[in-house]
Formats: structure tokens, C-alpha cells, sequence
């Protein structure tokens, strides 16, 4: 392991460093969707669609995901294969049902009529939700090749430190979802 | 323990040497090569927006001339814009990033040398779709700031615009992936007892506008997905009849294009940062109040971004808000601005041309930051916005502050990169004819705002009084085109024939001067523990007792191949969906390819 | 030590400032030489004339400034230059006082810029009180539509006002940004689709003053003038009254009119973008030209208007204006001359 | 614990990457945050449902999702027991991130 000034790892820090970038991607999204908001000159809008008790429980299999992931870590630092690969899989298909659930919402909207270019509110919020989606998405992915690794044993407690930025890549999204859940779905009718 | 001066020529004795060919340009993830390919790039880029200027002052040089077409200009302003800012002085000023952040940190390389090859493709790939567009149909023709809604496919038909959002999303992720190598390296690999606090100051200026670029440059991408989607599947956001409002846009643009005109000049203060100190024979005066106004300046900089749209109707309160946080930035800069200068007083200053540089960014950059706080002003900025005199300002800083930056750290380090010194004559030449050029090019074209002139029009009316400004403007830039030539025939021959150049050649203070010239692939033969701010001034350089060993990263094609894939999905978005999943096939299996090469043979 | 001090070559340093001084003097020079109908510099409205004063405090401030930085430059570069023999020079490392000094001396003079930005500011965007006379002005590609809502004229790119009376435009956008700049007036105001903008003034004197749009609005941008002709107001009185009237046929008119008007009416094609208030031409997508003949330039500013200058716009309006939103007609060269007879004559 | 890692970005001094290992959260404390995040957005939800709350709803809910989002940052991305360096990698960012949405909708007339 190379030394480094601050004692934090490069790649960790690389991460963090990333994430505050994201910061300003979402806060980009965010406040356009806010700016956004009841300007749709034709419906359906957002208090017609949205379902509530839907997405609460897909938000609630994220916030889960994010439990995964720390318990994963701690497996992986602690040397336990098993627990590992077993943590690093239920993330991965936390977030997959997690995508599910949107792309089930998406269709639905379509279904109902609201296109990408249907009014304000489709752009902002499926562009919103879609970049969030692709981050997810991207982490899926990621995941699935460190739980790969796990399977042929190639991610011991010395390298920990894949996982933890993979981590902190996935809970930043998670964070990200929490902000856009209470924004786009509970502050929706106000 | 040895004192400095016996260490110097020790260190890079035994110099390894670089593998030649192309290829090895190609797979190169060596720091001092890819600053090389981002400094030669940003040069070319230099050449080609210096022509577009010339054509375009051609056209201006007399009412009502039909050299050009209206189109063909408006493509030529807009071009000149991008590529100069975004294509010419940011990959410079990334070429010193890369060359010297290391070598000044006593490092080996950045601290992933791959992903700074990546982000060097990405740059070069996204600036030769970005200029493809002149062979596709036109370049696109809406301003460097490309206002919505002009550029929706209604208004802005054709693929211009595509090109643009294209070619900078690809652009822009390669310089934010380089900042955040730049943080990590910067805040990580210092030699040992290099504190923040006794960092050199062009390092500094790295940090804060690698910090700068990470924050600015994603507001810019979500805009130009935004525009993407509204031209490609005819999404609302700039779109008024949907109830859309092409001022988000500004917003937006602006949140990145402000705090991106420090990113290009920051660079160049850090560097005469630098400059000053060697030549004046003194230490920077109140090193830690350049630090912080630098940094001051880097965090104002989000916050002032409106400047740019007072004629806009936001209100007055908004307007107060914003002009009072742009004013306030006078002050971190008049402030480096004091210590250069008293950095010079008491001093015995040698006018070698990169000090010639220095002083003259002084000059140039006061007049250019006076006339931005004239714009700071709401009510007189209504009579100067979108004429003459803000183009008069932002050549004074851009140029008259950044450019004469770079060309003084094109003096200072070369003789570092190469061994050989530029030639002192042709560089003063050089320095002469720029700053007369310049001054004669952008000093006329205030009263021509002033007295009515608007920016981006390709032909005025005799009769209004601009011919004789905009002729001398023409002839101005007639000289700082002889200007670039000398410096082109200098860097030529003094590449073949220059004088030899020792490992310090102007006794400057920073460790990449206690290295040999050119600097051995990796760096140092030991790591320098540092021990003051001017190491090389007061023995602030301990020599360990034993030997390290050194492990250099191999060459890898995966970051070039990574980077093939993102501009074969961008290209794709023009040509049909095939072409983006092969772009998407090659980017991840180059990831994967990436993910799984041993990085120590 | 590789340090290489011999041969340094000693070219004497000219001095930067004395170029600069050089420059503007001959710069200055060539600006009294002129006329600027155009200027900023030359206020004719209560709100241009608040502008200018401001934007001379600042300047001035700045000069001030100014001198005292390249000053010390000056003093810098020519005291402090290497002398052969010298010692190294003492190590300065700071000096809080003069840090100090010079951090709030600048704080101090933006205070003074500041504050008048702050007042006239404040002063020039409280609406207009009193009696005003509306104005909405539409931008299009590339020419200015003009109505006043209260004296029913409907028309374009030649803005009538009454000297001393207070104007209150009302700035929309029918495609793409636009900016209203009238120099010796006002400053910029733009024109946003979805939003209304407003933009006052009262204007010193009668007189032409020329503008043009500001903001980059494609490729006939550098050709989308405007032009404020402020009256006395009896005879911007007379003029509206004039204005708001349809256009009628006048008894005994010549004959090219005639044959003009069967053209524009019918084979020219003009009605489909074209109104003539009072006749069965409708268009929208042009200027109104109900009273076309009573303005002095053609095409936003391109043309003066004249026969001749009227023929060759119809014939062929993308030669003067280049990309330009009107169709080329294909009229002959005499039914140009026609159909320009029948516009002279709708005064 | 903090000092010290302040000190070493101050002395420049070096530390080896894994020099710190730090206390870090337990899995026991990861669970209880995890019921903690599950309540709140229970909270969350059941506060939109509640008529009587609507006018307050929008402060209840940048408070409950305030929390979430301080629990997740803290905890699980360990930034409570991480140096400074990395808080202000982030709290820096975020900060600007912030002042930029609010204002944004500010200028679009949502909060005076
Ligand atoms: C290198 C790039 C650079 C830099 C450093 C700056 C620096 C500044 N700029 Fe500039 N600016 C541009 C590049 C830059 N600008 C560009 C490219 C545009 C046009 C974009 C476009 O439309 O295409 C632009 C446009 C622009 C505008 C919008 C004009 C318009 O379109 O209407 C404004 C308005 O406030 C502005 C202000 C300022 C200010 C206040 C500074 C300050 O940072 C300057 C501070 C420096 C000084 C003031 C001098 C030194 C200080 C002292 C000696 C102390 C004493 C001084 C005082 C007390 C006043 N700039
Ligand atoms: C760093 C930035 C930078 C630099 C260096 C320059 C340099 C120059 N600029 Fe630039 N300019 C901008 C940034 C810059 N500009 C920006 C951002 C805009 C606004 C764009 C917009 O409105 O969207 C602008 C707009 C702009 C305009 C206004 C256009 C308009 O509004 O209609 C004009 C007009 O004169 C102009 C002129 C020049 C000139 C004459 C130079 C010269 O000083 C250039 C000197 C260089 C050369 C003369 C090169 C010499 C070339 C060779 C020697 C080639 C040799 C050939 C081979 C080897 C093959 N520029
Ligand atoms: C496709 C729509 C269209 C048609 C058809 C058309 N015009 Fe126009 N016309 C315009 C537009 C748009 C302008 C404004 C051009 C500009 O200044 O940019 C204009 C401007 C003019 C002007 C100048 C008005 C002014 O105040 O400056 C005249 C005169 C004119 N048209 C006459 C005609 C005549 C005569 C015809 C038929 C032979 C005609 N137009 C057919 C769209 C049209
Ligand atoms: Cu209208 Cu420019
Ligand atoms: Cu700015």
C-alpha cells in the first residue's frame, strides 16, 4: 500500500472527491425540477401519478441495500468469505429490485400518458429520477463484478478497500434517492 | 545529510530513458509525457482559434465587407470562443498541471497515472469531434454561451449544436476526471514534510481550480443533457411554448462559465507565482495571503454567476446580490496583484523573458479586472453588456491574464522539459510584438463598445464612427500573429539547436529544479524530505541515507481504448443506436480490461 | 551550480505604461474625430444621462486605480532592477501592516463604486409614475414589432416617441432571445419568449437615435436595427393619428400602384406574412405595412426607403438581408418596381 | 484521533494508509441506524398523509430527510470517524451544492 500524506488511501479518496462532483450533478437536476414545479402547462401532473405507497417501499428496499453494504464491508474486512458474498449479492439485488420498481413506475406513466416530452413535469422528473436510476444502475454492476471476485476468492480483507469505495459510491446514491424522494414524491403536493 | 547544492546534480543521474514511437505516446501514462500531449493539443488548438480570429478581424477591418458570410462567421466567433477557452488555455494550463505538480510535490507520478492518460484522450477526442463539426454540415453558430432557445432544433437546425453538446460533454468528463486525480495527487503523494503551508504556489493554483472543475463543470453537463434531450426527443426544459424558460439555461451556464474564466486564470497566476520570486531574487511576499485570496477567489467564484445576465430582468435585489459578491472578488485579486508587485520591490529583478510575461500579465490583467468591475456594475454593465467592451474585458483578462501567463511558464520551464533554453532574443521580440499587438487589438475595441458597438455581428454600418477602432483592431492583430510566429520559430529551433540547459537554470526555489533537465522517467532518484517553503534556497532538502526502490507504471492502452469508446458513443448519438452500443461494448470491456491489468509489470 | 548568469543579455526595458499612454492618446484622438449617433457616451434620456453619470465615477475611481498600480510597477521595475555586484536581496516574507493597508484601501474604494451602483440602481428600475405612453415591443427574427395598445398603431422597427414624456415598453419575444438597446436612451433590456420585460425612459430632445438588438439571435442578428425617432408632441400627435388609421385608397393614384397592388394582392403572394390594415391582407409572420411608406428605412435599418431601395427589397429581399425570414417572390423586375410603387404610396 | 490526522496534513508528515484503523461503528450500531432510517421514512410518509400537518410540511420534511440523509453520511459512509480532509471533500461541495439550489428557486420567486 502506497503511504499517503493524509493517511487516506488515494482510491478513498478519489471517491469522496467524485462524490462531492455529484453533489453539484444532483443539485444541478434538483433545482431544476424545483424550478420547474407547477409550471406544466398540461397535465398529468405530478399529484395524478405519483404513488406513494409504490415508491415508499422501493425506497425502503434502497435504505436496506445501503445496511447490505455496510454489513458487506464489515464481512469483507473481517475476512468473512461467506459473509461477503452473501451481503455483496443481497445489495446487488436490492438495487436490481430497486430499478425494477422504476422501470415498472415509468411504463406506468407512459401507460398514463406522460411521455418524455408530454409537459415540464415528465422532463424534469424522468430525467431527474432517470440519472439517479443509471447511477444505481452503474453501482449494480459494480457490485456484481466485487461479489464475482468474492466467488473465486480474489477479495481478501487487503484489498477492503474496492469494497469501500464501492460502498461510498452506493450510499452517496442512496443519500441522493433520500433527498429526491422527499422532493419529488412527499413535497409533491405542496 | 547533504545541503542542496551538492544535491542537485545528483538527482536523475541515472536517467532511464523513454521507449520512442508513436505507440508508446499512445499507451504513455507517464505525467511529464501526457502534459507534453496536453500542452502540444492545447497549442495546436492556440493556432487554430488565433485563425479564426484572423478571419473574423479580416471581415470587421471595414464596414459592410463581404469576405464572409454571416453564417460562416457566426460559426467562426462561436468556434473561437470554445476553443480557446475550453481547447487552447485550459489543456495549456492542464500541461503544466501534469508536467509539474509532481515534480513540485517531489512525487513520481500523479496518483493514478492511467486515469490521467484517460482524461487526456477523452480532452483530444471530444475537441476533434467538438471541430469535426466544420466537415459535417457546420460548426454550430449560437455564441460560445449558446443561449437557449436559439439552440433548439427549431432555431438551430442541422447538427452544429450536437457537435457542441457532444464534443464538451466528452471534453468536460475528461477535465473533471484529470481535477480529481489533481486533488487526490496534490493532497496525498507530498514529499515528506512538504506541508500544505510550504507547498509552491502554481501547486496551490492547481488545487484550488482542480477543485473549481469538479464543482463547475457538472451543472454545465446536466445543461447540455437538458439541450440534448430537448433537440433529440423533444423534452421541455429551454422550450417557452411548453412552458419551459430559456433563462434556466443562463442559469446553469453561467454556474459553470463563471467560476470556469478563474479556472483558465488561476493557472497563469500560479505560475508568475512562481516566476516572480526566481527572477526577483526573493521569496513571494505574504506567501499564505496569496494562498487564501487564491482560494477566496475559487469559492467566490460560485457566487456570482447573474453578472452575466443583468440586461435579463432578474430585479433589482437580485441584481444588487450579485453585483456586490462580484465586486468583492476586487479585492482577493487586487491583493495577489499588491504581493507580486512587492514581491518585486527590494528585490534585484533580471528582465529574462518569462519575467517580461509576468509583469506584463500585471499590466494587462489590472486593466481587464477594472473593466470587469465597471461590469459589476448593473446599470453601466446595461450599456456594456454584449458590446465591444466586454469583448475589450475578456481579452484583457483571458489574454492580456492568462495567455502572457502560459508564455511566461513557457519561458521559465522549458529549459526543464527540454535541457535547452528558448532563445532570449526572439523571446523578447516575442514579448514585444504580443504586447503591442494585444494592446493595439483589444484597447480600441472599448471605445467601440462604448460608442454602440455589439459583440457577434458580422458587419457594421459605416457611419456610426467603429471603422477606425476595428481597423486598428485588425492591424493589431495583425502583429500578435507575427507575434506567435516569432515564439513558433523559436520553440523550433531552440527544440534543436537551443543552449544547454543545468538542472536549475535560474536558480529557482522549487524541487522540480533540484531534478535533471529533462527529468528522468521517474522524477527523483530519491524522494526530497523538504524542511521550508523555498527548499532549494535554505538547505530545506535532506538526502535519505538509503536508496528506495522504484517501481514506475507500465504503459496501458486500456485508457485510450476506454476513451475510443466514449467517442464512438457520442458519435453514435449522431450516426444511430449500433453505434452507441458499440461505443457502450468497447467503453466497458476497456473498464473491465482496465479493472483487471497488473499496473506494476 | 547550472546556473547560467553569463550572457544575459541586458536589452533595455521599455516601459509598458508609456505604450499604454501612447495608445490611448491616439485612440482618444480618433474618438473626438467622430460623430457616434450610437453612443453611450452621449445621453439624451433622464435614464441614460443616470447611467453615464454613474459609469463616469467608476471609470475615473478605476483610472485612479489604475495609475496608482502600474505606478508602483513602474517604481518597482525601475528601482529594483539587478545591478551587477549587488548582494541578494534580503528576504521579505510579509508585512501585515501594509497587508492590511491594502486590503481595505480597495474595500474602501469599492464602497464608492458600490454605493452609486447601488442608488442609481435602485433609482432607474422603480416604474414610471405619472402618465406614460405604452409600448409593447415583440421581437421576431429579425425585426421589431411595434403596438401602442392605447393609440391603435400597429408598427415596426422605427419606434415614434414624444420628447419629455415618460415611455413604458413592454418587451416580449415571439422565438428566441432578443435585447432592445438603444444607446443614447437606456441600457439593454431583453427580450425573453415567456417572459414580459419592461423599459422605461424619457427622452431630453427630438432627434433620430439609432439601436440595435443586442443579444446574438442568429444569423440576421448583426442586421436587426431599431430606430427611436422622438417628436415634439404635436407631431408625434399627428403622426399616431395618422398611423392609426387603415390604409384607404387615394382617388386618381397612379398607375403603377394600381398595377402594384393587384400584385401584392395577388400573385406576389404577400398577403399570406403580410397586414394592410383596411384590406383583406392578413399576414402575421411580417412587419405590418399598413403605413410602410411613411418610414425612413426598409428592412430594419438594411435600406433607406426609397423606390429604388423598396424594388430591390422585394425582388430580392435575401441579397440586402441575408437570411432573412422573407421569401423571395420571384417578382420580375417591373412588377418590383409595382408592387414597390403601391408600399411608397401608404403613407 | 482527529488532530492527529489534521497534524498530518499541516507537517505534510506521512502516515501509512493503514495506520488508522479506526473504532469503527459495530454491526450492531449499522442495524439499529438502519431501524432508525426505516422509522423516519415511515415518519416521513405517515406526515404527508396527515392533512392537519400541511402547512408545515415542507420544514418537517427537510428535517426528517435532513436526518436521513446526516445518519447515512455519518454512519455508513463512516465520515463521522474519517479525518478532515474527507469532511471537507464532501461538506465543502455539499455546501455549494446547497447555496445553489436554494438560490436558484429563490430567483425563480419560491421563497420570498
Ligand atoms: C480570465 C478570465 C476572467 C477573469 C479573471 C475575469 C475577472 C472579472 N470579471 Fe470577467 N469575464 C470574462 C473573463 C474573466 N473575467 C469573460 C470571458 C467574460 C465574457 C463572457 C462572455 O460574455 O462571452 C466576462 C464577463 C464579465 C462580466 C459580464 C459582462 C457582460 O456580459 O455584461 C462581468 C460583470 O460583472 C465581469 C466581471 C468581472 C470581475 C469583477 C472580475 C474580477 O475578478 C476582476 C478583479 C481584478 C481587479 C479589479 C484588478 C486588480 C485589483 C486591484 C488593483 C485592487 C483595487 C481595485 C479596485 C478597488 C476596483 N466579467
Ligand atoms: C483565451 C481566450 C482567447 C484568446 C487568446 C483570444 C484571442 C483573440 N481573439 Fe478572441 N474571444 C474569446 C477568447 C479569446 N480570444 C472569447 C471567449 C470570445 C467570445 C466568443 C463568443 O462571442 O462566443 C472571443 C471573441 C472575439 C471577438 C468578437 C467576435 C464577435 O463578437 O463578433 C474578436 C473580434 O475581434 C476576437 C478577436 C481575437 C483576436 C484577434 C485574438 C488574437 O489575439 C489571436 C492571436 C493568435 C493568432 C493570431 C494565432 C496565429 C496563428 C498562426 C501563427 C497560425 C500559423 C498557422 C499554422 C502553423 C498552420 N475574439
Ligand atoms: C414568408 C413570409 C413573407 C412573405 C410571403 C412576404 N414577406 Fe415581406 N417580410 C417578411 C418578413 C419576415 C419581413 C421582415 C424582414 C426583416 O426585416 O428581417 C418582411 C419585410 C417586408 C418589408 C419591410 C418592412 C419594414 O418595415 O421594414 C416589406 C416592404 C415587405 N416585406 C414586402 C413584402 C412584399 C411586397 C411581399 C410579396 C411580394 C412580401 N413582403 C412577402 C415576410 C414575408
Ligand atoms: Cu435580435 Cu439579435
Ligand atoms: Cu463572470
Amino acid at each position: 500500500m502506497e503511504r499517503t500524506n493524509t493517511g487516506v488511501p488515494n482510491e478513498k479518496m478519489l471517491m469522496w472527491a467524485f462524490i462531492g462532483s455529484e453533489c453539484m450533478l444532483f443539485a444541478s437536476l434538483i433545482a431544476t425540477y424545483l424550478t420547474y414545479r407547477g409550471r406544466s402547462l398540461v397535465g398529468p401532473y405530478p399529484e395524478d401519478l405519483l404513488n406513494i405507497p409504490f415508491i415508499t417501499v422501493t425506497t425502503f428496499v434502497l435504505l436496506m441495500s445501503s445496511l447490505t453494504m455496510v454489513l458487506a464491508l464489515s464481512a469483507v474486512q473481517r475476512g468473512d468469505a461467506r459473509g461477503s458474498r452473501v451481503f455483496l449479492l443481497l445489495t446487488a439485488v436490492l438495487g436490481i429490485i430497486f430499478v425494477g420498481g422504476q422501470a415498472i413506475e415509468f411504463s406506468h406513466f407512459a401507460g398514463e400518458g406522460l411521455g418524455l416530452s408530454r409537459n415540464l413535469f415528465s422532463s424534469t422528473f424522468f430525467l431527474t429520477t432517470g440519472f439517479h436510476g443509471a447511477h444505481v444502475t452503474v453501482g449494480v454492476i459494480w457490485l456484481l463484478s466485487l461479489w464475482v471476485l468474492t466467488m473465486r476468492g480474489r477479495l481478501g480483507p487487503e484489498s477492503s478497500v474496492k469494497v469501500e469505495v464501492a460502498g461510498l459510491y452506493w450510499h452517496f446514491v442512496d443519500v441522493v434517492w433520500i433527498v429526491l424522494f422527499t422532493v419529488i414524491y412527499l413535497m409533491s403536493g405542496s | 545529510m547533504a545541503t542542496i547544492e551538492a544535491a542537485v546534480p545528483d538527482q536523475g543521474r541515472g536517467a532511464s530513458t523513454y521507449a520512442g514511437g508513436v505507440w508508446s505516446w499512445i499507451t504513455t501514462v507517464d505525467h511529464k509525457r501526457i502534459g507534453i500531449l496536453y500542452f502540444v493539443s492545447g497549442l495546436v488548438f492556440f493556432l487554430v482559434g488565433g485563425v479564426e480570429a484572423m478571419l473574423m478581424r479580416l471581415q470587421l477591418a471595414a464596414p459592410g465587407n463581404t469576405l464572409l458570410d454571416p453564417a460562416t462567421y457566426n460559426q467562426l466567433f462561436t468556434m473561437h470562443g470554445l476553443t480557446m477557452i475550453l481547447l487552447a488555455v485550459m489543456p495549456i494550463g492542464a500541461g503544466f498541471f501534469n508536467y509539474l505538480v509532481p515534480l513540485q510535490i517531489g512525487a513520481r507520478d500523479v496518483a493514478f497515472p492511467r486515469l490521467n492518460a484517460l482524461s487526456y484522450w477523452l480532452f483530444l477526442f471530444g475537441a476533434l469531434l467538438l471541430n469535426s463539426s466544420f466537415l459535417f454540415g457546420g460548426a454550430p453558430q449560437a455564441g460560445w454561451f449558446a443561449y437557449a432557445n436559439l439552440t433548439s432544433s427549431q432555431y438551430s437546425p442541422g447538427h452544429g449544436m450536437d457537435f457542441y453538446i457532444l464534443g464538451l460533454a466528452l471534453a468536460g468528463t475528461g477535465s473533471i476526471v484529470a481535477a480529481l486525480n489533481f486533488i487526490v495527487t496534490i493532497l496525498n503523494l507530498r514529499a515528506p514534510g512538504l506541508s500544505l503551508m510550504r507547498v509552491p504556489l502554481f501547486t496551490w493554483m492547481t488545487l484550488v481550480v482542480s477543485f473549481q472543475i469538479i464543482l463547475a463543470f457538472p451543472p454545465f453537463t446536466i445543461a447540455i443533457v437538458f439541450l440534448l434531450f430537448d433537440r433529440m426527443f423533444g423534452t421541455l426544459f429551454f422550450e417557452p411554448l411548453g412552458g419551459g424558460d430559456p433563462i434556466l439555461w443562463q442559469h446553469l451556464f453561467w454556474i459553470f462559465g463563471h467560476p470556469e474564466v478563474y479556472i483558465v486564470v488561476l493557472p497563469a497566476f500560479g505560475i508568475i507565482s512562481e516566476v516572480i520570486p526566481t527572477f526577483s531574487r526573493k521569496p513571494l511576499f505574504g506567501y499564505p495571503v496569496v494562498v487564501y485570496s487564491g482560494v477566496l477567489i475559487g469559492f467566490l467564484g460560485f457566487g456570482v454567476w447573474a453578472h452575466h445576465m443583468f440586461s435579463v430582468g432578474l430585479g433589482p435585489l437580485a441584481n444588487s446580490v450579485f453585483a456586490g459578491l462580484t465586486m468583492l472578488i476586487a479585492i482577493p485579486t487586487g491583493v495577489k496583484i499588491f504581493h507580486w508587485i512587492a514581491t518585486m520591490w527590494g528585490g534585484a529583478i533580471r528582465f529574462r523573458t518569462a519575467m517580461l510575461f509576468a509583469v506584463g500579465l500585471i499590466v494587462m490583467f489590472t486593466i481587464g479586472g477594472l473593466t470587469g468591475v465597471m461590469h459589476a456594475s448593473p446599470p453601466a454593465d446595461l450599456q456594456q453588456t454584449d458590446t465591444y467592451f466586454v469583448v475589450a474585458h475578456l481579452h484583457y483578462v483571458l489574454f492580456g491574464g492568462t495567455m502572457l501567463g502560459l508564455f511566461s511558464g513557457m519561458y521559465y520551464w522549458f529549459p526543464k522539459v527540454t535541457g535547452r533554453f528558448l532563445d532570449e532574443r526572439l523571446g523578447k521580440a516575442h514579448f514585444w510584438l504580443t504586447f503591442i499587438g494585444i494592446n493595439l487589438t483589444f484597447f480600441p475595441m472599448h471605445f467601440a463598445g462604448l460608442h454602440g458597438m455589439p459583440r457577434r455581428t458580422y458587419t457594421y454600418p459605416a457611419g456610426l464612427g467603429f471603422e477606425g477602432y476595428n481597423l486598428t483592431s485588425t492591424v493589431g492583430a495583425g502583429i500578435t500573429l507575427l507575434a506567435v510566429l516569432v515564439f513558433l520559430y523559436n520553440l523550433v529551433r531552440s527544440l534543436r539547436s537551443g543552449e544547454r540547459a543545468g538542472a536549475s537554470p535560474w536558480g529557482g526555489a522549487t524541487l522540480e529544479w533540484s531534478t535533471s533537465s529533462p527529468p528522468p522517467v521517474h522524477n527523483f532518484d530519491w524522494t526530497p524530505q523538504v524542511r521550508s517553503r523555498d527548499p532549494l534556497w535554505h538547505d530545506g532538502v535532506e538526502l535519505p541515507a538509503a536508496e528506495e526502490e522504484i517501481h514506475m507504471p507500465n504503459p496501458s492502452y486500456w485508457p485510450v481504448v476506454v476513451a475510443a469508446g466514449a467517442l464512438t458513443l457520442a458519435a453514435g448519438a449522431l450516426i444511430g443506436l449500433p453505434v452507441v452500443l458499440l461505443g457502450v461494448a468497447v467503453m466497458v470491456g476497456g473498464i473491465y480490461g482496465w479493472a483487471f491489468e497488473p499496473i506494476h509489470g | 551550480m547550472a546556473e547560467r548568469t553569463e550572457g544575459y543579455s541586458r536589452v533595455p526595458v521599455q516601459r509598458p505604461t508609456l505604450w499604454i499612454t501612447a495608445l490611448s492618446l491616439v485612440v482618444l484622438t480618433a474618438a473626438c474625430g467622430g460623430d457616434f449617433p450610437q453612443s453611450s457616451l452621449r445621453p439624451q434620456s433622464d435614464v441614460a444621462r443616470s447611467i453615464d453619470d454613474l459609469f463616469r465615477g467608476i471609470f475615473w475611481l478605476a483610472v485612479g486605480v489604475f495609475v496608482v498600480v502600474e505606478g508602483a510597477l513602474l517604481v518597482a521595475i525601475v528601482r529594483f532592477r539587478e545591478r551587477p555586484g549587488a548582494e541578494r536581496p534580503k528576504p521579505v516574507h510579509g508585512n501585515t501592516a501594509l497587508e492590511v493597508a491594502w486590503t481595505i484601501v480597495p474595500a474602501v474604494i469599492l464602497i464608492f463604486i458600490g454605493v452609486p451602483t447601488m442608488l442609481t440602481l435602485w433609482k432607474i428600475d422603480r416604474p414610471p409614475q405619472g402618465e406614460v405612453l405604452r409600448v409593447e415591443v415583440v421581437g421576431h427574427q429579425w425585426w421589431w414589432e411595434l403596438n401602442y395598445p392605447d393609440l391603435g398603431v400597429t408598427t415596426a422597427n422605427e419606434l415614434h416617441v414624444p420628447v419629455g414624456h415618460t415611455v413604458d415598453l413592454r418587451l416580449r419575444s415571439e422565438d428566441v432571445v432578443h435585447s432592445f438597446w438603444v444607446p443614447r436612451l437606456a441600457g439593454k433590456r431583453d427580450l425573453v419568449p415567456g417572459r414580459e420585460n419592461q423599459l422605461w425612459f424619457t427622452v431630453d430632445s427630438a432627434g433620430v437615435y439609432p439601436g440595435q438588438c443586442a443579444e446574438f439571435c442568429g444569423i440576421a442578428h448583426a442586421l436587426m436595427g431599431v430606430r427611436v425617432i422622438a417628436e415634439e408632441p404635436d407631431v408625434f400627435e399627428r403622426w399616431a393619428e395618422l398611423q392609426s388609421r387603415d390604409a384607404v385608397e387615394e382617388p386618381g393614384e397612379e398607375a403603377l400602384v394600381a398595377a402594384g397592388r393587384s400584385i401584392f394582392f395577388g400573385a406576389g403572394g404577400c398577403i399570406s406574412c403580410h397586414t394592410i390594415r383596411g384590406t383583406p391582407a392578413a399576414g402575421v409572420l411580417g412587419p405590418d405595412l399598413t403605413h410602410v411608406g411613411s418610414r425612413s428605412t426598409i428592412g430594419a435599418g438594411v435600406l433607406r426607403n426609397t423606390l429604388v431601395n423598396m424594388a430591390r427589397w422585394v425582388k430580392d429581399p435575401q441579397e440586402v438581408k441575408h437570411g432573412n425570414l422573407m421569401l423571395d417572390m420571384g417578382l420580375s423586375d417591373e412588377h418590383a418596381r409595382d408592387v414597390a410603387a403601391y408600399l411608397g404610396s401608404l403613407k | 484521533m482527529t488532530s492527529e490526522k489534521a497534524l498530518g496534513i499541516e507537517s505534510g508528515g506521512v502516515v501509512a494508509a493503514h495506520a488508522h484503523e479506526e473504532p469503527h461503528a459495530s454491526n450492531r450500531t449499522y442495524v439499529v441506524i438502519a431501524l432508525v432510517l426505516g422509522v423516519l421514512t415511515a415518519l416521513e410518509v405517515m406526515v404527508f398523509y396527515v392533512e392537519a400537518l400541511a402547512p408545515v410540511l415542507v420544514p418537517i420534511l427537510i428535517l426528517l430527510s435532513g436526518t436521513k440523509f446526516a445518519l447515512v453520511v455519518a454512519f455508513y459512509m463512516h465520515l463521522k470517524f474519517d479525518g478532515n480532509v474527507l469532511r471537507g471533500l464532501f461538506l465543502g461541495p455539499l455546501f455549494i451544492a446547497v447555496a445553489i439550489i436554494v438560490a436558484l428557486i429563490a430567483l425563480y420567486g419560491y421563497l420570498l
